[in-house]
């Protein structure tokens, strides 16, 4: 057992000729949660999706996942971890699964990709965090729009989980879900990292999710870490005047 | 208003497409011979140094044909698409904005000619007018303002609901200004966009046409009609064919090419977020 | 999803089964013939003589056969008849072969020709004023014909393939009749005539091939190409400028020249027509020779009057006005036609000489004449607008045109009065120019009541002359007529009369 | 759902009796009278006047309309000039040529449009995108009548391969394939490009799903509904391609028959192929509507509730 | 008063989008609207700028009313400069338009030359900016902005509240603040309403909503809102103010 489960050491992402995010390092420990805040641009999402190979290139640095590089693996490497080892979730896990199939299928397809499960046993497994999640098993015969915002991120939790990754990433879980039903939806994750000792990297705008619910925080601006430091280091003492006015905004 | 539309980066494509028009409108100034002077004395000669396409069946000279051809089958192509695109347009904005019964009339008319199959109503219409460039090109404007009618006029329900459409109001803005002001520049660009992706289409249409002997009549120097006189020579004589069949393909290609264009600039554009 | 993976990967083999190769069948007892000269197009869309120019398909491919027949020199023969006696002017009597017999084994007796004569009379449209007969009567082989009037040319028009010997009670059901010829239809479509061999052939020579199917292809392009693929034993009808593709070993070309002329023909109706001046400049500014040797690619030789130079009242015994640009000019200058506003047309009192020219496009020269025609009186400053449309009828009714311009076979039964009759004389069916001269009536007239070869010959020069003379109609060209066939069809042939295609001799080797 | 396609069918009402009168007032403006046509000029005017009043001729134009409409119905639409056969029949006679050549037309160009535009979308801006996208250009920018032509040109003379006439609908199929399938092979490229930068994509390969699953199970499903409005669309193109490409390689099909009839001016057969093409056009986009309904989860729940 | 709404009923497809909502603002005052989405604020806006009509009820207003929009840069017609956008509602004003519209540039904090600029050349905060100078631009007597920060990030959305709070006490300027996130509310209104269900269920100044939620739903409303919850739990947070 390593200690980190994740490092990004001085990692730059691109699109294409455009460097978007520049040398930012941070590490998790098992059962850590991150949060990384900032404005709209600033880089976060790339970050997360470089990390899981979704998007962009790493022009420089290196990201080790549980003790092994994991910097822009191939197609067929990353496929064997995706999923398996390192969930995701998305700001809008409906649009997540594909609209003209059942979400049970498209949940046993990722499964089937990486274990010989049968269905039945496919289902038993899922009603068991279904039922922790607070989820009717009877969403795995719908279809992904016939579910309301805060089921359908569930909906992607049960997605994300049902292999026992050690990483969990999440990107803005609750950033198109009214006030009410955020709440709930971050009450789930910590629970899941209560249950499971689940990693997890929340990429969020929101500074109040970050601070109800992270370990660590990394403020980001202009695709520049500004700040890395442990909650409590970032409000009760923010380095830079960057975080202050961040802070000062948002509340 | 154009300016923003035509950034740098298109002119590559609208030096050819420009250039094509410009030679259509000039076209009697650049024939080398008339191209309708028969000299039965050098018919069918294969492309030599005098006649750089060969000639015709005729003795007409392909070159001096498939020029001034540029022109009927261009600038026909163009004023047809004007006309369509511009009425078609302001029927769709007008039924958009003000809603109620003239949209439903008027959107009932279109589903009407929209259930016509294009090319089967043209080859109607222009058989029932009889034959003749002007019938066919009028044949496909029938049909041809319906699809302007019908993009205009959701992009002015979409513009409708645009909060900048409330601001002139608040404005004081009254109903002929927004149309002029907001709506009508609004819906330009894509509606500039589907003419210049039609420019083609039509071109093509209305040379299927003469192709079939309903648009324009001999001895009028228009591509298509020029491949339906030149059929029999295929084999003997493929020149007489060739050349206004590529002389078609290059057009609509040319005018595709700046449609694609034009289409990525103005979607770049609009999808800035 | 998989199924439906499935069933487009067996629709694919599908097609891709029954597509590619040459489906050519090359059967030495099927013959596949194209021609362009069936169809609706041509009102011969079907093999009922009785009706409308059918007779002509009932005749040229092998289902039926009248009862004198032309040589090539288009001189009469025997064929389901075996004699005939002049009785006097006014009757004629024809004594049928014993032999001949219809392809469903009923005998052809005198009651049989009879019959059929009766039914052609009541039903035609042409008929009836070209025999003018007033009774028929039938004794055995031997059937007797009376006219109301002379005519000189009977026997002549009874080979006019509507005279083509029919059994009446075997009906004309689906477009099918039953005749006597050497091949028997089995279906008829407006497109598509199939044959199979007649099992009682009566003739000396039996049918070789056991199917035979014509097909209606009046694209020329379509039938080159067909052709040179080997999907086609024998087509009729080529564009000229393909004749040269099958100028080589692996095909054979049977031509013949023909009484067909390129004519047109001035309205007198129109006023600008009306003066002779300008009719002959247009008649003289048209460069024949040209059209022939380039647009007709040498298929035919220029005209001068309506019937080509083998006949003996042909082109060889007329003369009209050269081709000559300046004298043309003069002529329209004399009448008062002088370009004087420079936009390279004559006018007279403000207006352009501007002539509508009709002409028709399901024979594929006349839109050629018509271009020329356009362009060499450009030359004098005339400006023709042509109007080529299947639809001229509906322009020939309404007196829209100015000159008609039509191809015609002047003298399908050898015999010049035809012509004159149905194109010239005033008030005839397709006087399209209403021309109308005293001179004409008179010579008709006599022709009418003519008997003999020479005499009648003597009065058609007169006739033709007079035509030539007024300027009443310009003739351009007389067709030289092409058969192509592969190389291993045999029997063959294109004949003058333009009548008779498939016959018994045809075979493939 | 059957509520639906009820009140989609009588939408449809209104569109027809549209389509018919457009149809019947076209002709009717330009059309020469029937009478005429009939007897060519030697009958008397009281025959004619006789036959016009039988015919029904004599009436006022919506009745005139009424019983053409009424004939369209029952399938008796009159005679033609020409041959004087029976105009549906004739039409009946010639429908299912023209019905096969779209659709092998149809199935070759889905054969091999699909894949080539899915490859293309993969494969974005790599040599077999350039390739794809580059003929299926080419394709797009030349008139069916010039590829028909070439193709007879190379693959029937040259090449020797396929035969010219009747027999094979390979050659005609084929060249209404290359237009439609090159402006097909754009679409389905442009519509899974599209649907490749969709969310749930990025979703399924965050959960380990392999690309070729992705693209089987989830895409392919996804744009069936576009792609099945595309085809529908298309099937109005392909009509009317269908008269030039049978003209040339005389497929004796209603577009050849529509365009004789055309150049012999025979209104009674022009009248029914452009209704009949027509009201097929509008009946094949219902059905293609009604398929999209039904093959799409979100409009067959009713996304809305 | 400037503005007074009594009994205003609105329904959609026969379900009530707002039921007989009753109040009134002060000239001056800044009234805070608040409430999920799809409780009938927006609607409620465009029925007071009689941009939409309403079923039954009466709306007194005294004076030039303008709004503020959600999405800055959809405010402004792509095709036309900031510059005439702002201008369009000046049409009493004939001649300078263009040092009127400087002017009003220079009061929303943007540099002259942005009345050349189209609304995609220029940020979120800056776009909005210039909708508050078209806005200010004919001395109205109230403001309605309808959620005018929430498509803007943080730091922005602090910046534009800060800009409209002095505008309005400058110009004594009445405002209409409508917004779903309750945060924003202590830093610019005087008084709040509370909107749920098409009916407004609690109306006080921000300080006693905030203090002593009287309705269920207010409650529900500020007991969800993590910031409260977390923030205040945290001192640090206000050394760090």
């Amino acid at each position: 057992m390593f200690e980190n489960i994740l490092s990004v050491e001085e990692v730059s992402v691109a699109y294409g000729a455009k460097e978007i995010v520049h040398g930012v390092s941070f590490n998790l420990r098992r059962g850590e949660i991150l949060a990384i805040v900032g404005e709209s641009g600033s880089g976060k999402s790339t970050i997360l999706k470089a990390i899981n190979g979704l998007g962009g290139v790493v022009t420089d640095g290196q990201i080790f996942f549980d003790g092994r590089e994991i910097t822009n693996l191939d197609d067929n490497s990353r496929r064997k971890i995706s999923g398996e080892s390192i969930g995701m979730i998305f700001q809008n896990a409906g649009a997540s699964f594909c609209p003209v199939r059942k979400i049970g299928a498209q949940i046993f397809e990722s499964v089937a990709a990486h274990k010989n499960w049968t269905y039945a046993e496919f289902e038993s497994r899922a009603g068991v965090i279904m039922k922790n999640i607070n989820l009717d098993a009877k969403i795995l015969n719908e279809y992904p729009f016939k579910l309301s915002g805060g089921m359908a991120q569930r909906a992607g939790i049960l997605a994300a989980t049902i292999l026992n990754p050690k990483l969990l990433l999440a990107d803005e879980p609750t950033s198109a879900l009214d006030t009410i039903t955020q709440v709930s939806v971050v009450k789930e994750l910590l629970k899941l990292r209560e249950r499971q000792n689940i990693s997890i990297v929340i990429v969020t705008h929101h500074i109040g999710v970050a601070a109800y619910m992270a370990d660590k925080i990394l403020v980001l601006r202009d695709g520049r870490q500004i700040e890395v430091g442990t909650k409590e280091q970032i409000f009760k003492a923010p380095q830079e005047i960057y975080t202050r006015e961040l802070i000062k905004a948002a509340a | 208003m154009l300016k923003p539309l035509i950034p740098d980066h298109l002119s590559l494509i609208t030096v050819p497409a420009l250039a094509l028009i410009l030679v259509a409108i000039f076209a009697q100034y650049l024939t080398p011979f008339d191209p309708y002077a028969q000299d039965l004395t050098r018919a069918l000669t294969p492309p030599d140094s005098v006649n750089l396409l060969g000639t015709d069946r005729y003795g007409r000279d392909i070159l001096s044909r498939v020029i001034i051809g540029s022109q009927t089958t261009i600038l026909s192509a163009l004023a047809l698409l004007a006309v369509i695109s511009i009425v078609g347009s302001l029927i769709g904005a007008v039924c958009g904005f003000k809603g109620g019964r003239v949209d439903t009339i008027l959107m009932r008319t279109s589903d009407v000619f929209l259930a016509f199959p294009q090319m089967v109503f043209a080859i109607a219409a222009a058989g029932a007018l009889g034959g003749g460039l002007f019938n066919a090109a009028l044949a496909l404007a029938l049909i041809g303002w319906t699809k302007y009618a019908r993009i205009s006029r959701s992009l002015t329900l979409t513009i409708r609901k645009m909060p900048y459409i409330d601001a002139a109001k608040l404005a004081g803005t009254g109903s002929a200004g927004i149309l002029i002001n907001h709506v009508l520049p609004n819906i330009a660009g894509p509606i500039l966009v589907t003419a210049a992706l039609d420019i083609g289409t039509i071109i093509m249409e209305l040379a299927g046409l003469s192709f079939l002997g309903l648009g324009a009549m001999p001895p009028t120097a228009e591509w298509g009609a020029m491949m339906n006189n030149g059929r029999s020579m295929l084999q003997t004589a493929p020149w007489v064919i060739l050349s206004p069949g590529f002389a078609i393909f290059l057009t609509v290609a040319i005018f595709n090419l700046l449609g694609d264009k034009l289409r990525d600039v103005i979607d770049v554009r609009g999808n800035r977020n | 999803m998989k199924k439906f993976l499935a069933a487009m990967i067996s629709a694919g083999i599908l097609i891709s089964g029954c597509g590619g190769g040459n489906s050519v069948a090359d059967d030495k007892n099927t013959f596949t013939y194209g021609t362009v000269a069936y169809g609706v197009a041509m009102e011969n869309a079907g093999t009922n003589p009785h009706e409308s120019y059918s007779g002509w398909s009932t005749i040229r491919y092998g289902i039926g056969e009248t009862l004198f027949k032309f040589n090539e020199h288009m001189e009469l023969e025997p064929w389901i008849a075996e004699s005939f006696a002049q009785i006097d002017d006014y009757t004629v009597q024809i004594k049928i072969n014993d032999a001949a017999v219809f392809s469903n084994g009923k005998k052809v007796d005198g009651e049989a020709v009879k019959k059929c004569l009766e039914h052609l009379i009541a039903n035609h449209d042409r008929a009836p004023h070209d025999l003018k007969i007033s009774a028929i009567t039938a004794d055995g082989q031997t059937v007797t014909i009376t006219s109301t009037e002379k005519v000189p040319a009977l026997l002549n028009y009874l080979s006019d393939p509507y005279g083509c010997i029919i059994d009446i009670d075997a009906g004309f059901d689906d477009k099918i009749v039953v005749g006597t010829g050497p091949y028997r239809a089995v279906k008829v479509t407006d497109t598509q005539i199939d044959l199979v061999r007649n099992e009682n052939y009566w003739g000396a020579v039996k049918p070789k091939l056991e199917k035979i199917i014509v097909r209606s292809i009046t694209d020329g392009d379509t039938l080159t190409m067909a052709m040179q693929n080997g999907e086609l034993d024998a087509v009729q009808g080529l564009p000229y400028s393909s004749l040269k593709l099958f100028d080589n070993d692996n095909f054979k070309i049977s031509q013949v020249d023909t009484s067909r002329v390129y004519q047109a023909a001035f309205n007198f109706d129109t006023p600008e027509l009306q003066d002779l001046n300008v009719r002959r400049a247009i008649s003289m500014a048209i460069d024949k020779e040209n059209f022939t040797k380039v647009l007709l690619d040498g298929n035919g030789t220029a005209a001068v009057g309506p019937f080509p130079a083998n006949l003996s009242f042909g082109d060889n015994a007329v003369h009209a006005a050269a081709y000559d640009l300046d004298g043309a000019k003069n002529l329209l200058a004399e009448s008062g036609w002088i370009d004087t506003d420079g936009d390279g047309y004559v006018d007279k009192d403000g207006k352009n000489l501007e002539l509508r020219y009709l002409t028709y496009t399901s024979r594929q020269e006349l839109p050629l004449l018509a271009e020329a025609a356009q362009a060499n009186l450009k030359k004098i400053g005339v400006k023709l607008n042509v109007n080529a449309t299947d639809n001229y009828k509906t322009f020939l009714r309404d007196g829209e045109y100015d000159i008609f311009s039509k191809a015609i076979v002047t003298a399908p039964t050898g015999d010049a009065e035809y012509y004159f009759t149905s194109h010239i004389v005033s008030g005839a069916v397709d006087n399209a120019g209403h021309y109308d001269s005293a001179e004409i009536s008179r010579l008709e007239n006599e022709l009418h009541n003519t008997f003999g070869a020479a005499n009648r010959s003597a009065l058609a020069v007169q006739m033709s002359q007079q035509i030539l003379d007024d300027c009443a109609l310009f003739y351009a060209s007389h067709l030289r007529m092409s058969f192509v066939m592969k190389n291993n069809v045999v029997g063959f042939y294109a004949h003058p009369s333009d009548y008779y295609e498939i016959t018994a001799e045809l075979e493939k080797k | 759902m059957r509520k639906y396609i009820l009140s989609r069918m009588i939408q449809l009402v209104p569109i027809l009796l549209g389509i018919t009168f457009l149809t019947f007032g076209m002709m009717q403006f330009t059309a020469d009278d029937a009478v005429d046509k009939i007897y060519e000029g030697s009958v008397s005017e009281e025959i004619k006047s006789a036959k016009r009043a039988e015919l029904g001729l004599d009436k006022n134009f919506m009745i005139q309309y009424g019983n053409w409409l009424g004939g369209v119905i029952t399938g008796d639409m009159g005679r033609s000039f020409i041959s004087g056969k029976l105009v549906f029949e004739t039409f009946a006679e010639k429908l299912p040529a023209t019905i096969e050549l779209m659709l092998v037309s149809i199935l070759l160009t889905i054969l091999i449009a699909t894949p080539a535009g899915i490859l293309a979308a993969v494969k974005q801006n790599k040599f077999p995108d350039y390739l794809i996208r580059a003929l299926s250009f080419i394709g797009n920018s030349m008139p069916n009548f010039f590829v028909g032509l070439l193709l007879i040109y190379f693959l029937a003379l040259k090449l020797n391969l396929l035969p010219i006439i009747g027999a094979s609908v390979i050659m005609p199929a084929l060249t209404l394939t290359i237009s439609m399938g090159a402006k097909y092979t754009r679409q389905i490229r442009a519509v899974v490009l599209e649907e490749l930068k969709k969310p749930y994509v990025m979703g399924a390969r965050s959960r380990g799903v392999s690309e070729f699953t992705i693209l089987t199970k989830s895409v392919l499903p996804s744009i069936l509904v576009p792609v099945i409005t595309l085809l529908a669309l298309s099937i109005g193109s392909l009509l009317g391609g269908t008269a030039i490409v049978e003209t040339i390689f005389m497929w004796d099909g209603v577009g050849k028959m529509a365009v004789d009839a055309i150049l012999m001016r025979d209104y009674p057969l022009i009248q029914a192929y452009v209704v009949w093409m027509a009201i097929i056009y509008v009946v094949i986009n219902l059905a293609a509507d009604l398929l999209y309904r039904f093959l799409d989860p979100r409009i067959r729940y009713g996304e809305n509730g | 008063m400037v503005l007074e709404v009594r009994h205003v009923k609105k329904s959609f497809n026969g379900r009530a989008v707002l039921d007989d909502i009753n109040f009134s603002v002060d000239s001056g005052e800044c009234v805070g609207i608040v409430g999920r989405s799809g409780c009938g604020k927006s609607t409620l806006a465009k029925i007071i700028a009689r941009l939409i009509n309403y079923d039954s009820g009466e709306i007194f207003i005294d004076g030039e009313l303008q709004m503020i929009f959600q999405t800055p840069e959809d405010s402004f017609n792509p095709r036309k400069t900031l510059g005439w956008s702002i201008a369009e509602p000046l049409r009493s004003v004939k001649s300078d338009k263009l040092s009127v519209v400087s002017d009003l540039l220079e009061k929303v904090g943007l540099p002259a030359d942005y009345a050349k600029k189209y609304p995609h050349e220029v940020s979120g905060g800056e776009c909005q900016r210039a909708a508050i100078a078209r806005a200010i631009s004919v001395n109205p007597k109230i403001l309605i902005c309808d959620e005018a920060t929430s498509a803007l990030d943080v730091t922005i959305q602090a910046q534009i509240i800060n800009l409209l709070k002095k505008l309005c006490r400058e110009k004594n300027i009445a405002c209409l603040f409508i917004t779903h996130d309750l945060n924003l509310l202590p830093k610019i209104a005087d008084r709040v309403i509370v909107l749920h269900g098409g009916k407004i269920v609690e109306e006080n100044s921000t300080a006693e909503i905030f203090k002593a939620p009287k309705s269920p739903f207010t409650q529900e409303l500020l007991s969800a809102d993590l910031f409260f919850q977390n923030l205040q739990s945290l001192p640090i947070f206000f050394n760090a103010r």
